[in-house]
């Protein structure tokens, strides 16, 4: 037998192949081979869906990011694993994949949001890690009164119409204890969304954040923090290696810790991470559940956290001796990571995620006021989840 | 080869084309317009169903259509002739006796051959506030810099620079083609006859450049109407969705919402707008006679 | 390559100076996009977020070029941008001269319905066709195969080809076409041995459209050619950059090494290009 | 070698004809010119003969073959155009021997027979220029040079001397004479040149508006012209005419000359009492010393030394006549000169139809 | 209306030396015809003086103004190119009116303008189309148009009639003298036909391999030619040369004719004993009866009747010589004549320089 895996080359194919290499020792006579592409998530959708609309058999197992098994599923492009028990996963993965009851994919990896901050500086002025946005303010302006340096920045996030910025939006907005979409219904609250863009636009208005943050994309803000000109940032578990590597100026000044809450709000953060799917094209069904329970199991969750840095999908791995050998930040990762939400479940997520990140970067960029944005939001979402 | 009548000759020489354009492109677009009567959204999970013009009625009310719609006309009308004057200029420039050519023809080529999504990417890093040249240079100057793509019309701006700086060179080489292949014994004779290089260039060089201009300007057009890599590679479509074009819309619609009908139907209509413009030119080129 | 004298009437611009303005608006138009994604491959990419910004590289450095060649098979993309885009041109030029030849030169009675058609077949998006695109080269099992590309890409500039050298034959004198069938030759022999010779210019900017459209189309080639070993230079390219990773420097490097091939390939034919060839042929 | 005849051969550019429905038969190996003024439709006429023009109507037979549908290479003609033609990209020498290489001459072969018609043209070191760095001249030389390394069937001329100067053209002129001896294929030529059209043809056709007005030997179109057209068309200078009516036994001019008919009539039928004619004489048939019966009174307008002859312009009537006159004859404008007439080389033409009176 | 005036006029092709320093002065008004062989640079050195060659050594000017560096526009010419360069766009209309309407000249004006030159070269009903629908010698007469319509202050006419038959070029001909008489703009006219060159020229220059080979009248290059070189190339047929040696008082010819020198040489010093000489001869100068002294005994190689006259080709030794003769004279081949001379027609060159002999 032959399978085909797709997976996408900025998710370290050689460490996988290694998983793989196990596989087909432990199964004589299965061959699996690997096709990468698509390095962005959005390249890669691009990608699957024309060969999915297709209806394409060449590919066997696919790996889809957190927001897509919904589509997927509602497609019909991914065959539903039967009576797989998802309480052994994370639970925020478990509910990721699980839609109208159906288990429609299995998780590979986790991820999600946090705060980078610079521990150095935050020691320097005393300051503790901030639990509410408005200390991160205060912080910010705090140590920019101290430092005087015109290049340093207090927070960078993501204001580009990126899918980050999806996560932009909703950090607040989930902190203010509301949801977006539950159930595939609508749960919009409007106030909850106009604070949430106010806020931000604020971080811009009162110089916390640099004017052209409608500009900033993800790695954007890695590489700004890791030259050593951000205090603040918001972005998900990669940039930690890179902070911690050769070419960065701020190696041993980083501290992780949750996202900020709304003042009188709880902390949220938003849900990463990639699922392994079995495309319903597939030949081979019954291989290719096989293999993805296989890639999806504790053994090669942990083997991807040791080798690739990649977060568990198994709660119990955080504490793993090895792993936390490998990544000793892993251990402050698990408490935001279990509590991570994920975004919107539903199979017109793309849709959503349009809206929000569009507006999102047009209240940033001064040319719609929050209201405004709030209200495009709404009516837009209506019409997408009528 | 045998000889045929004129008329035999004529198929057998359109034959390839024909086959070729009916394979890739007609099969494809039959289904294109039969898809645009029918609701099929893959995200939706239903099977396909016949709605009639449900799709294009749809249309009348989404703000984002005429939205786009609009940027796409206003990219079209503002680069087209932007092209066309930069890359006239540009030919006649090239056109130019230069001991040595190959440095002129290369750099009329090169905007060309940059692939046209790293031209947007570049581009946008040419237009970053912090880190790009174009603010640079500002500033060299004494001017402050501004966030181009803070701005709906700056970022408009920079787009429509980027689309005519990336096709003038297109304009270019075929101007500069149609420029190499008129006699110069007819400037001569213009020379002659009293004509002053303006006379001359409106008198011999316009009119024999027609034919090939129309072409281009055809073309041109064509691929203004679908521009999609530049803004999408630059703004994104941002600020919110005032940079974002048409074929933009279509490839969300079809690429990433799946929502098939809807897209199609957007296509069909994009397709009308270029027809109209197309049959314009085509007059054009018949009262040429 | 032809010495016309400064003084040369056909010329809009004479004179030295102005020709030392003319080349440097075009250098400075046409280069410097280039010259600046050379010098950004030659940086490190800490140095891309030093304020002010630098221009010419602090410490050049070729690191960027080797991590391009190591990161992703870069000269297999080459090979098969190169060789596609070669193949397509070949077959556009081929497909469109003779079909630009019946448009120009038999008098068909539905000459401006076919045109017509001709343009329109070239006004749907890509994006559009994509899925039943796909469908036909899986239909055709073609998919992973350089054909694939080849015959969209020679449809994708068909038209474009076409128009342009009807516009180019339909200059060129009737009569040096007849010499040459009263010298023997079929109609065909009259084309490709006087016509096309002369229409140079015109075919060889036909050629560079479908060779730089073939080379940088993105779409078609992400979706048709997944496997590695036939992925083309603007997918390939696209590999440099993740969701978590945009190393400029590299993929500079990477976009230097794309330029290179057709630039190089621009300054070989370049020199083909004689112009006004169709001096003293004929008389009128 | 073959024949070429044209049957009610007709052309037509949209609803004007331009010509219209020629009949010529062309002996195997016969030399014919075409004559007739600017736009009569001798290019035009040459042009279908090879295959260039569609025929509007009619047949074109090239020995016993229709060739009405054929291609032009499969005529096996050579033609040189009007316009030259020439390959502006090719060397002269690619010029010439292009059609020697198509039909698959070897090299050898080609070059031999390339350099001995350059040598013939006197366009042997021009070998390896481009038309585009030729004068006039050259180039029509190349034009020529590439049809006559052909052997074809027939060789069609478009005005091939054209642009030569008189010795040239005396030279090259006889090489073609030469040329047609020795190969004896058939020719059509074209040309405007008097001297070449009689040296050249063994017959002339004579066309007018897309008609043949006459056609024969060059002595019989030069000495019996069939209409007025033909007469003022064939000899250089034109032949002069002047309106006369016939009074009785003699023929009155406008001046109040009068010539007895007898001698000139020579028992013509057609110049009968009270008809208007018109009279045609050449101006070389003028002669200073004659039968003083048979002068005209000239009074001299305008004088034009030649060199080799003097041509007088004289009136009569309101018709101007010109005499060509010993080089050393000068007279002056305004003299009144007695300019006698052969009465044999006197034409005869119905003033109203134009035509030879029999 | 200027004076033209070239002063060691240069035209290099890379190395190769075209025009080779031409020094002619034209006087404001004047008619001056340029002819000599195909190649020899009468097209090159007409178009320095258009502006449209750079000038590679030398001056030219224009009334006052040396014009080297003065674009074509600026030095208010018109020409008619030898290859027409009729804008193909352009109706005929619009390719006349070109000049006029670039100088501003009103619509009516210009209406009026095309309309006599149109006319007067028989193009009026092909106003409207274009020059692709033209006959050559449509052509021709359109590029003509288009110079005469305007008033330069010099005219250049490069072979401007070579297309056209010669009734009509005798007629155009006519008509371009008129038009110098009247508005007496300076002309500057390129032709190969011999009478174009005879009547229409105050002076002619003839050119040789891109040098002045002599200069002068009409009447003193036909009679009075400086070399071989111009004595063969002015008149039609040219004129005979023959091979002969001063012997004593004789002129000994190579089939043993000989000549008394006394007649001939009329005082000439340059014929001394045993020199060697080339006699000229025209071939409009061999008169059938003479003093039987001055004849030479032709042996007659090939008769060509032209209607107006014969031409007798016969041999003496080696040279190639033709009589013009009546055209009643139709010797055969092979026959003896004995053709006369009068001694005042006789040409002597040296053999060596083949410059007259003074
Ligand atoms: N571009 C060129 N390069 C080299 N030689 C050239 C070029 N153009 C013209 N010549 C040569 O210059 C000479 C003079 O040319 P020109 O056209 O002046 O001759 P011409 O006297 O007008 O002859 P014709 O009577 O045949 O028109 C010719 O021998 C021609 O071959
Ligand atoms: N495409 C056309 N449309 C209309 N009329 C045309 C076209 N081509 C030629 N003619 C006309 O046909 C007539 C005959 O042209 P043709 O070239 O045969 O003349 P020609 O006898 O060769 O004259 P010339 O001695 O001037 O070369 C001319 O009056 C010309 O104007
Ligand atoms: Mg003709
Ligand atoms: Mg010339």
């Amino acid at each position: 037998e032959e399978l085909k895996v797709y997976i996408s080359s900025q998710h370290q194919p050689q460490v996988w192949r290694q998983v793989l290499d196990k596989y087909e020792a432990a199964n004589p006579g299965t061959k699996v081979t690997i096709e990468t592409g698509g390095n962005t998530s959005e390249a890669q959708a691009q990608y699957l869906n024309t060969i999915m609309s297709a209806k394409d058999s060449s590919l066997d197992v696919l790996i889809l990011d957190v927001i897509r098994p919904a589509q997927f599923a509602a497609a019909g492009w991914t065959s539903p694993f039967e009576g797989k028990d998802m309480s052994v996963y994370l639970p925020a993965y478990a509910e990721a994949n699980t839609v109208d009851g159906k288990v429609v994919a299995l998780p590979a990896f986790a991820d999600s949001m946090f705060l980078y901050y610079r521990k150095d500086l935050l020691e320097k002025y005393g300051i503790q890690p901030p639990k509410t946005w408005d200390e991160l303010k205060a912080a910010v302006k705090k140590i920019n009164g101290g430092e005087n340096n015109a290049d340093l920045q207090g927070l960078s996030f993501q204001g580009k119409a990126i899918e980050g910025a999806v996560c932009t939006f909703l950090l607040p907005y989930w902190s203010q204890g509301k949801s977006l979409v539950q159930n595939g219904k609508l749960t919009f609250d409007k106030d909850a969304a106009v604070k949430s863009l106010k806020l931000w636009k604020s971080f811009v208005d009162e110089g916390v954040s640099k004017k052209n943050i409608a500009e900033v994309a993800t790695d954007d803000t890695r590489k700004e923090f890791q030259a050593g000109n951000v205090v603040f940032a918001v972005n998900w578990s990669y940039a930690w290696a890179q902070s911690q590597g050769k070419d960065s100026a701020v190696v041993g000044k980083v501290g992780v810790t949750r996202l900020p809450a709304m003042t009188g709000g709880d902390q949220a953060t938003c849900l990463g991470g990639w699922e392994w799917g079995v495309s319903a094209y597939s030949k081979n069904q019954d291989a290719a559940k096989k293999l993805v329970q296989f890639l999806s199991s504790p053994e090669s969750s942990k083997f991807m956290a040791i080798n690739g840095s990649l977060l568990p999908t198994y709660a119990s791995l955080y504490q793993d001796a090895d792993v936390v050998k490998a990544a000793p930040w892993f251990a402050d990762a698990k408490q935001v990571v279990e509590t991570a939400k994920p975004r919107p479940v539903t199979p017109r997520y793309n849709e959503v995620s349009e809206t929000i990140r569009t507006t999102v970067n047009a209240v940033l960029a001064g040319v719609m006021t929050p209201e405004d944005g709030a209200t495009q939001i709404e009516s837009r979402l209506k019409r997408i989840l009528r | 080869m045998l000889d045929l009548s004129d008329r035999a000759l004529a198929v057998l020489l359109l034959a390839p084309a024909a086959i070729l354009l009916s394979l890739i492109i007609v099969y494809p677009v039959a289904r294109l317009a039969y898809t645009s009567f029918f609701s099929l959204s893959l995200t939706s999970g239903l099977p396909a169903e016949f709605v009639g013009l449900e799709n294009y009625k749809l249309m009348i009310d989404d703000p984002i259509f005429w939205e786009t719609t609009w940027n796409t006309v206003l990219i079209t009308l503002i680069t087209v002739p932007g092209a066309l004057v930069v890359g006239m200029a540009l030919a006649l420039l090239a056109n130019l006796p230069f001991r040595t050519q190959w440095p002129v023809r290369l750099s009329l080529l090169i905007p060309w051959a940059l692939p046209l999504s790293f031209a947007g990417l570049i581009f946008a890093w040419f237009f970053h506030s912090e880190y790009g040249v174009v603010n640079d240079v500002l500033n060299r100057f004494g001017i402050p810099g501004v966030i181009w793509f803070n701005s709906p019309n700056l970022a408009f701006a920079a787009i429509c620079l980027t689309i005519i700086w990336k096709t003038s060179s297109f304009m270019a080489l075929i101007i500069l083609a149609g420029l190499q292949t008129i006699p110069r014994s007819l400037y001569e004779a213009a020379d002659v006859d009293g004509a002053g290089r303006l006379r001359q260039f409106f008198e011999i060089t316009l009119p024999l450049l027609k034919p090939a201009i129309v072409v281009a300007l055809i073309f041109r057009t064509i691929t203004a109407l679908q521009t999609f890599d530049i803004p999408y590679m630059m703004t994104g479509g941002g600020p919110g969705t005032s940079t974002s074009t048409l074929a933009m819309y279509i490839h969300q619609n079809t690429v990433s919402f799946l929502d098939l009908g809807y897209g199609s139907a957007l296509a069909v209509v994009m397709f009308l707008l270029s027809m109209c413009v197309t049959v314009v030119y085509l007059r054009i080129i018949r009262t040429k006679g | 390559m032809s010495h016309v004298t400064a003084e040369g009437p056909a010329s809009f611009f004479a004179g030295k100076p102005l020709r030392f303005i003319a080349a440097t608006i075009l250098l400075v138009n046409g280069m410097f996009p280039a010259l600046w994604i050379l010098f950004t491959s030659l940086k490190t990419e800490a140095e891309l977020t030093v304020k002010p910004i630098t221009w010419f590289p602090h410490a050049p450095t070729v690191a960027n070029y080797m991590q391009a060649f190591s990161d992703q098979p870069l000269h297999v993309f080459l090979f098969n941008s190169f060789m596609v885009a070669l193949l397509s041109t070949c077959l556009t030029l081929l497909v469109s001269v003779l079909a630009a030849y019946a448009l120009a030169r038999l008098n068909l009675k539905y000459r401006g319905l076919i045109l017509s058609a001709i343009i329109a077949v070239s006004t749907f998006p890509l994006v559009t066709l994509l899925v039943p695109l796909f469908e036909i080269m899986r239909a055709l099992n073609l998919l992973n195969t350089w054909i694939a590309l080849i015959l969209p890409y020679t449809v994708l500039s068909l038209p474009v080809c076409t128009l342009m050298l009807v516009s180019f034959f339909e200059g060129i004198p009737r009569d040096l076409e007849n010499a040459a069938m009263i010298d023997g030759c079929t109609r065909l022999g009259a084309l490709f041995k006087v016509v096309v010779p002369l229409c140079a210019p015109g075919v060889f900017t036909a050629g560079i459209l479908a060779f730089v459209n073939a080379w940088d189309e993105f779409l078609l080639a992400l979706s048709f050619n997944s496997n590695p070993a036939l992925r083309t230079l603007p997918v390939g390219i696209q590999l440099y950059q993740g969701e978590f990773a945009f190393p400029w420097p590299v993929i500079s490097a990477a976009l230097v090494v794309g330029i290179v091939p057709v630039a190089i390939l621009i300054v070989i034919f370049q020199e083909r290009v004689v112009s006004g060839l169709t001096a003293g042929g004929i008389k009128g | 070698m073959a024949s070429v005849s044209l049957r009610k051969l007709e052309k037509s550019y949209g609803s004007l004809k331009i010509v219209k429905g020629i009949d010529l038969e062309i002996q195997d190996g016969e030399f014919v010119v075409f004559v007739g003024p600017s736009g009569c439709g001798k290019s035009t006429t040459l042009r279908m003969v090879a295959g260039l023009e569609s025929i509007s109507g009619g047949e074109i037979r090239i020995g016993e073959r229709v060739v009405n549908k054929l291609a032009p290479r499969e005529r096996d003609i050579a033609m040189v155009f009007q316009d030259y033609a020439l390959y502006p990209h090719k060397t002269v020498r690619e010029n010439m021997g292009f059609s020697l290489k198509v039909r698959g001459v070897s090299m050898k072969d080609a070059e031999g027979r390339i350099n001995e018609a350059a040598d013939m043209l006197g366009i042997g070191h021009l070998l390896d220029r481009r038309p585009g760095q030729l004068s006039g001249g050259q180039r029509q030389r190349v034009a020529m040079g590439r049809a006559i390394v052909r052997r074809p069937q027939v060789f069609l001329f478009d005005e091939p001397l054209s642009n030569l100067d008189a010795k040239l053209r005396g030279q090259v002129r006889t090489e073609i004479k030469r040329l047609h001896q020795q190969i004896g294929t058939t020719i059509i030529y074209v040309t405007h040149d008097q001297v070449e059209a009689m040296t050249l043809a063994d017959r002339i056709v004579i066309l007018r508006g897309g008609d043949i007005e006459q056609v024969g030997t060059p002595d019989e179109v030069y000495n019996q012209p069939q209409s007025v057209f033909v007469g003022g068309f064939v000899g250089s200078p034109a032949m002069n005419f002047a309106r006369a009516r016939v009074e009785g036994d003699a023929l009155s001019f406008a001046n109040g000359d009068r010539l007895p008919l007898a001698k000139l009539a020579r028992g013509r039928q057609g110049a009968m009492d009270g008809r208007d004619l018109i009279v045609g004489i050449r101006p070389e048939h003028f002669v200073t010393v004659a039968d003083p019966a048979m002068t005209l009174t000239a009074k001299v307008q305008v004088v034009e030394p030649l060199g080799s002859d003097t041509l007088v312009h004289f009136l009569i009537g309101s018709d101007m006549l010109t005499a060509r006159l010993p080089p050393d004859m000068r007279p002056e404008p305004g003299a009144v000169l007695h300019l006698g007439l052969d009465p044999s080389k006197v034409h005869l033409f119905d003033a109203a139809t134009e035509r030879a009176i029999h």
